[in-house]
């Protein structure tokens, strides 16, 4: 059939060509609930290839840094990934009293501790019920927001704000608990397990939910190795990493928790791992206020830390010694330090250099969501343009943290 | 002190009720009902015996007011001492703090020789709320207070608070400076 | 506080094990400059030529297997040569710093490329490590580090008609860019 | 004033008016009540469900009548939006799309009964404003109209997203009410009559319910009627999250709302279907109409008994609607949304086969005499 075709000059492959049409998605798309551009070439609804554009949420952090003094950098950190914001703030102090060679008191440890498990828990309750919205389960949704706002609630009674935390310093903290903190924390994880098991119950059995998120963006253990896949992404596939695990920093030693893990590594995995965490998270905190000693929360070391108000305002050298350290800022010693600390995405990186004086001399974050987003056209490639959105989800790109 | 790993139950294979989409759609609609039996409950008995009862989350915000907590970085302001003047001796050093260095003073002496800001600008559309200023202040003269409302306004020029606009008297900022007074200035714990 | 000093210090493998394995195999190949362990970061740097080969080894060794590249990045030490003994002697003002992981044996180790100033070029790792792409595309944004054989060397977080490499120590924090208006 | 008395005498107009009154109703009833409610509905309930208050605020004087008046404002802002037709769309087609949308949806109604036969002061009175003997053969025929609206309305915005959305729309559409059509024959072999009054009327004894006998009929009708109207599961067209908001993307002001309207009028026009075949239309469980007649003549006299027991049909009608209509907000608020592939799969994959099952079951029921015809 094919020859006599042929000879007559009638080539069906070239009358049934079809054109692929290419769409701008993003920057403001409703689904790429960052700034992101995906630029796609589309063959009716399958993503024939796709190229995504990230920037659009650069604020020059680096550049921020290296202008201010070694505590200024605070405020900055926060506003990477600002759905964990302590977690950044806990991984530059770090990096920083790793520099100095300083060890914060166990009560400051205990705090970290527990305020990166708090801040863990709203990235994931963040990015699981936007993952949720994005396939129409608007209720489900709202559920985590509202657990969400309860934790922010608590995060606000200790560190002052919902968002912006600002709460850890090079060498400790700014306050301590509030009191009345515990029974808090006690009614609101009360409340906050029941609204976990409400959507799961609503969305982890549900079929339509299982379709939609099953087998599709999926990636191999080496394949995620190899793009620098960390983080629940990572663990979906299968390689138990976790940096609270693998190089224990804080106090997470003496703690008991899981790490979940998944088997395939696709967005059901990763969505389960993520759902798990958040209960981890939990346990991590109640253990935390459980084993918590009294004591001071700020290194004894003048060097590095603000002289207590008493000293300050009474004798003179703490005076001194408070004007210079607040105009000049810590002369940190020469040297560089990198520092990994598991954030809400993966393994947050602090690679700090410090030439002697007062500014970082150079201040990056290696941030997880970037590797994640770089392996996005290997996820979605050649699936269906309705994959894309779940995929995306998973992948959890905040903007902050990816474009710095 | 067990970090151990748990594998995650992916369900692979439905039971067949779940490769049936009703069942398990019908527990999904139950949790919806259940919440919203229960929030209506809560309407009527709010009706009854007050506000305590209701079960919704929601805060009719302009007719009820959040409670704030202590630690809570609101607006900056200056405290007004008893006798009418300002605790600050403009020493400068918020303004050396602030990260997007939004405040800018200029200091003078009085005849008794007591340092005093002649001008003291913070310009509201730059600053970040990040309590900086509150921690450096060796007079315990700029605080954050509780006020969040009000803080932005249609034109800019409006947001830059002079040093008039920025005075609060000392009675109303008590319960934060008894915070900070306990934050920074306590010996045991501070130590 | 002495537990947590040896904890520090003992970061996964015994990283003395790492930079020994590394010294003896690289060491006579003339390929590194300079091993440091400071604050438990084992680091090695090696020259820009040797890029490939170093990479290579350190990923297909069996007792090093550093199968993931966490972190690419720069610094420009330009006026703060003295941080690192061995950038005056070579005019090096650029360092390209790796930082690679194993799952496997969970130990880290930084690799440190410096680079002169006037042909700030290095060869790609994209070969090695797929996921080294972005981060290469990010170095040459910010910094204008050339990679020989990167698949599509172009601007990931600035427009494309930015002028310069902002993360530059010679370009100025408060420089303005030349305004572009819209192209159509 | 003679010609006027003689004019109302005359039986056609006598006949015309209790039409138009009859249509008033039904226009009254959806485009009135209806749709500004389940506006109200579907904020105040999503709202409940999710732990929070909803609409509150939009009031009159202070009294915010918990949000009703929330579709008034809205009403008001939409009738008082710029109509924007975007560059390059095609403009007589893009104005005409939502008019494609809304009427089918309304037509529909022509048909469906909300109520019994009546003789009233000498009039008999039958509730339904066509009593076609073919009624549910026009039905399908109408909500077929429907899928043009979208596709032009996709189309004609110039936008590629809306594009996607009215393709997806029609594709949809066009596969659902074939498995629709063919979930209800059952029901008419059991029946043994297309008219929906007929239905209806075999409807009387509770027993003869379409749900008793029906009820896997009745699930497959729900879900593909849910379908057709591209309600969440089913709403791949107007993913928000996929394609910005599908087939309307670029519509706003009045045309916005009668796609708006479109939707909620199709809804109540499924229910309005499902009550009338499946629950027995006007009918109260165990009262038969004569029992009720007779009762409630001897008290009000026959005629106004006769209204009174219409009044209570037209009731029952409406409460039967309103469960129905909750079911399907529930639905809305609880469930996330299908992959479009595997909406179409689901289609004729899944429902069609079990309809055909259930037809084959139906007629070996019929003819075995298991299952009583009425």
């Amino acid at each position: 059939m094919k020859e006599e075709n042929r000879e007559k000059g009638y080539d069906f492959h070239e009358a049934s060509r079809t054109e692929t049409m290419t769409i701008n998605m993003g920057p403001s798309h409703p689904a790429t609930h960052g700034t992101v551009k995906f630029f796609l070439t589309l063959d009716g609804e399958t993503i024939e290839d796709i190229d995504v554009e990230i920037g659009y949420l650069h604020r020059a952090f680096e550049k921020e840094c290296e202008a201010q003094k070694w505590n200024g950098v605070f405020p900055y950190t926060d506003r990477l990934d600002y759905t964990a914001s302590v977690l950044n703030n806990v991984g530059y102090a770090m990096a920083a009293e790793k520099l100095i060679g300083i060890e914060v008191p166990e009560r400051c440890q205990y705090l970290r501790t527990m305020i990166s498990e708090m801040a863990r828990m709203s990235g994931h309750y963040t990015n699981v019920g936007a993952g949720a919205l994005e396939l129409g389960a608007l209720t489900a949704f709202i559920y985590f927001i509202e657990a969400r706002e309860l934790l922010w609630d608590l995060i606000e009674s200790v560190c002052g704000a919902r968002l912006t935390h600002n709460y850890v310093r090079i060498g400790g903290l700014t306050n301590d608990l509030p009191d009345g903190f515990r029974e808090n924390v006690k009614r609101v994880f009360a409340k906050n397990r029941k609204l976990w098991d409400d959507f799961d119950i609503m969305l982890t059995k549900n079929r339509i939910f299982l379709d939609r998120m099953r087998d599709t963006g999926g990636i191999s253990q080496k394949d995620a190795i190899a793009w620098g896949f960390t983080g629940p992404c990572l663990r979906a596939t299968g390689v138990p990493y976790d940096v609270r695990r693998a190089q224990p920093y804080l106090v997470y030693d003496r703690m008991n928790f899981d790490i979940p893990v998944g088997t395939t590594g696709d967005n059901f995995d990763r969505y389960l791992v993520r759902m798990e965490e958040i209960k981890q998270s939990m346990s991590i905190v109640e253990q935390c206020l459980a084993q918590m000693p009294e004591g001071p929360i700020n290194v004894d070391d003048a060097r590095w830390r603000m002289p207590s108000k008493d000293d300050s305002s009474t004798r003179m050298e703490p005076l001194i010694f408070h004007f210079k350290q607040v105009i000049e800022g810590p002369s940190i010693p020469v040297g560089e330090a990198y520092q990994a600390v598991e954030g809400a995405n993966g393994e947050l990186g602090y690679y700090l250099v410090s030439n002697g004086g007062g500014k970082p001399w150079k201040c990056r974050v290696r941030p997880p969501s970037f590797a994640l987003t770089s392996a996005l056209p290997l996820l979605v490639k050649g699936s269906l343009l309705a994959d894309l959105i779940p995929t995306f989800d998973m992948i959890n790109l905040i903007g902050g943290e990816c474009d710095r | 002190m067990a970090i151990n790993i748990k594998k995650v139950d992916r369900n692979v294979t439905m039971t067949f009720l779940e490769r049936m989409y009703i069942p398990y759609m019908l527990h999904g609609m139950w949790v919806a009902v259940r919440h919203s039996a229960v929030n209506m409950l809560g309407f009527f008995e709010e009706i009854l015996a007050g506000k305590s009862k209701r079960r919704v989350m929601t805060l009719f915000y302009p007719e009820e007011y959040p409670e704030i907590p202590p630690a809570y970085r609101g607006k900056p302001v200056l405290v007004r001492r008893d006798d009418g003047l300002e605790a600050c001796v403009a020493c400068g050093l918020c303004e050396a703090a602030c990260p997007p260095s939004c405040i800018s003073i200029i200091g003078g002496e009085r005849d008794n020789g007591e340092r005093f800001p002649v001008s003291y600008t913070l310009d509201g559309t730059r600053c970040i709320y990040c309590g900086f200023c509150e921690e450096v202040c060796p007079k315990e003269a700029i605080v954050m207070s509780d006020r969040f409302q009000g803080l932005c306004e249609y034109d800019r020029s409006k947001m830059i608070y002079d040093k008039e606009s920025l005075l609060v008297p000392r009675r109303e900022l008590q319960r934060r400076l008894d915070t900070i007074r306990n934050k920074y200035f306590s010996e045991e714990r501070y130590r | 506080m002495e537990m947590n000093e040896e904890k520090r210090r003992g970061q996964g493998a015994s990283d003395s094990e790492v930079l020994a394995r590394t010294k003896a195999v690289l060491g006579p190949m003339g390929v590194m400059i300079h091993t440091h362990s400071q604050h438990g970061d084992d680091t090695l740097v090696a020259h820009a030529e040797d890029v490939l080969k170093v990479m290579e080894f350190l990923r297909d060794d069996k007792s090093l297997k550093f199968d993931m590249m966490m972190d690419l990045t720069v610094v420009d030490y330009l006026g703060a040569e003295e941080v690192h003994p061995y950038l005056k002697p070579m005019n090096a003002r650029f360092e390209v710093v790796y930082h690679l992981y194993s799952v496997e044996k969970n130990h880290r180790i930084r690799v440190k490329v410096p680079l002169p100033e006037d042909s700030p070029y290095v060869d790609s790792v994209t070969g090695i490590w797929v996921g080294a792409d972005w981060f290469e595309r990010e170095a040459w944004d910010l910094y204008g580090v050339m990679f020989r054989g990167h698949p599509n060397l172009k601007r990931i977080l600035l427009y494309e008609d930015f002028v310069g490499h902002p993360l530059r120590k010679d370009y100025g924090k408060m420089k303005r860019q030349p305004l572009i208006g819209p192209v159509n | 004033m003679e010609t006027v008395i003689a004019l109302i005498k005359n039986p056609m107009v006598i006949e015309f008016i209790v039409t138009m009154v009859k249509i008033g109703f039904i226009f009254g009833l959806t485009i009135g009540f209806f749709a500004p409610m389940l506006a109200w509905v579907e904020r105040k309930q999503s709202a409940v469900m999710q732990d929070r208050v909803g609409a509150n605020r939009a009031g009159v004087f202070g009294f915010t009548v918990i949000g009703l008046l929330h579709s008034l404002a809205d009403a008001i802002k939409l009738i008082f939006k710029e109509d924007f037709i975007p560059r390059g769309a095609e403009r007589g087609l893009h104005t005409l799309a939502p008019a494609l949308a809304v009427i089918p949806a309304l037509v529909v109604f022509a048909v469906i009964p909300f109520g019994g036969q009546y003789t009233l002061w000498g009039l008999d009175v039958n509730l339904v404003i066509a009593d076609l003997d073919v009624g549910l053969l026009y039905v399908f025929a109408i909500s077929s109209l429907a899928t043009y609206g979208v596709v032009i309305a996709g189309w004609s915005s110039n936008n590629n997203w809306s594009l996607l959305g009215g393709l997806r729309a029609s594709a949809q559409m066009f596969s659902y009410e074939v498995t629709m059509g063919l979930t209800v024959i059952g029901l008419i072999m059991y029946y043994q009559s297309l008219s929906l009054v007929d239905i209806v009327a075999k409807q009387e004894n509770f027993w003869h319910w379409g749900i008793i006998w029906h009820f896997p009929a009745f699930v497959l009708f729900l879900a593909c009627a849910v379908a057709e109207n591209k309600r969440v599961p089913f709403d791949a067209p107007e993913a928000e999250s996929e394609l910005v908001a599908g087939y309307f993307t670029e519509y706003s002001g009045m045309k916005f709302v009668m796609f708006w309207t479109a939707e909620f009028i199709e809804m109540v026009s499924i229910s309005g279907m499902c009550v009338a075949l499946f629950l027995g239309g006007h009918h109260i469980p165990f009262l038969t109409q004569k029992f009720l007649l007779t009762a409630l003549g001897d008290i009000f006299g026959p005629d106004w008994g006769g209204v009174v027991v219409m009044l209570i049909g037209v009731g029952v009608f409406i409460t039967k609607l309103v469960i129905l209509l909750v079911l399907q907000m529930t639905i809305r608020w609880t469930m996330p949304r299908f992959r479009y592939d595997q909406i179409m799969k689901l289609g004729w994959k899944m429902i069609l086969p079990l309809s055909l099952c259930w037809i084959f079951l139906v007629g070996v029921g019929i003819l075995t005499g298991v299952m009583p015809t009425p």
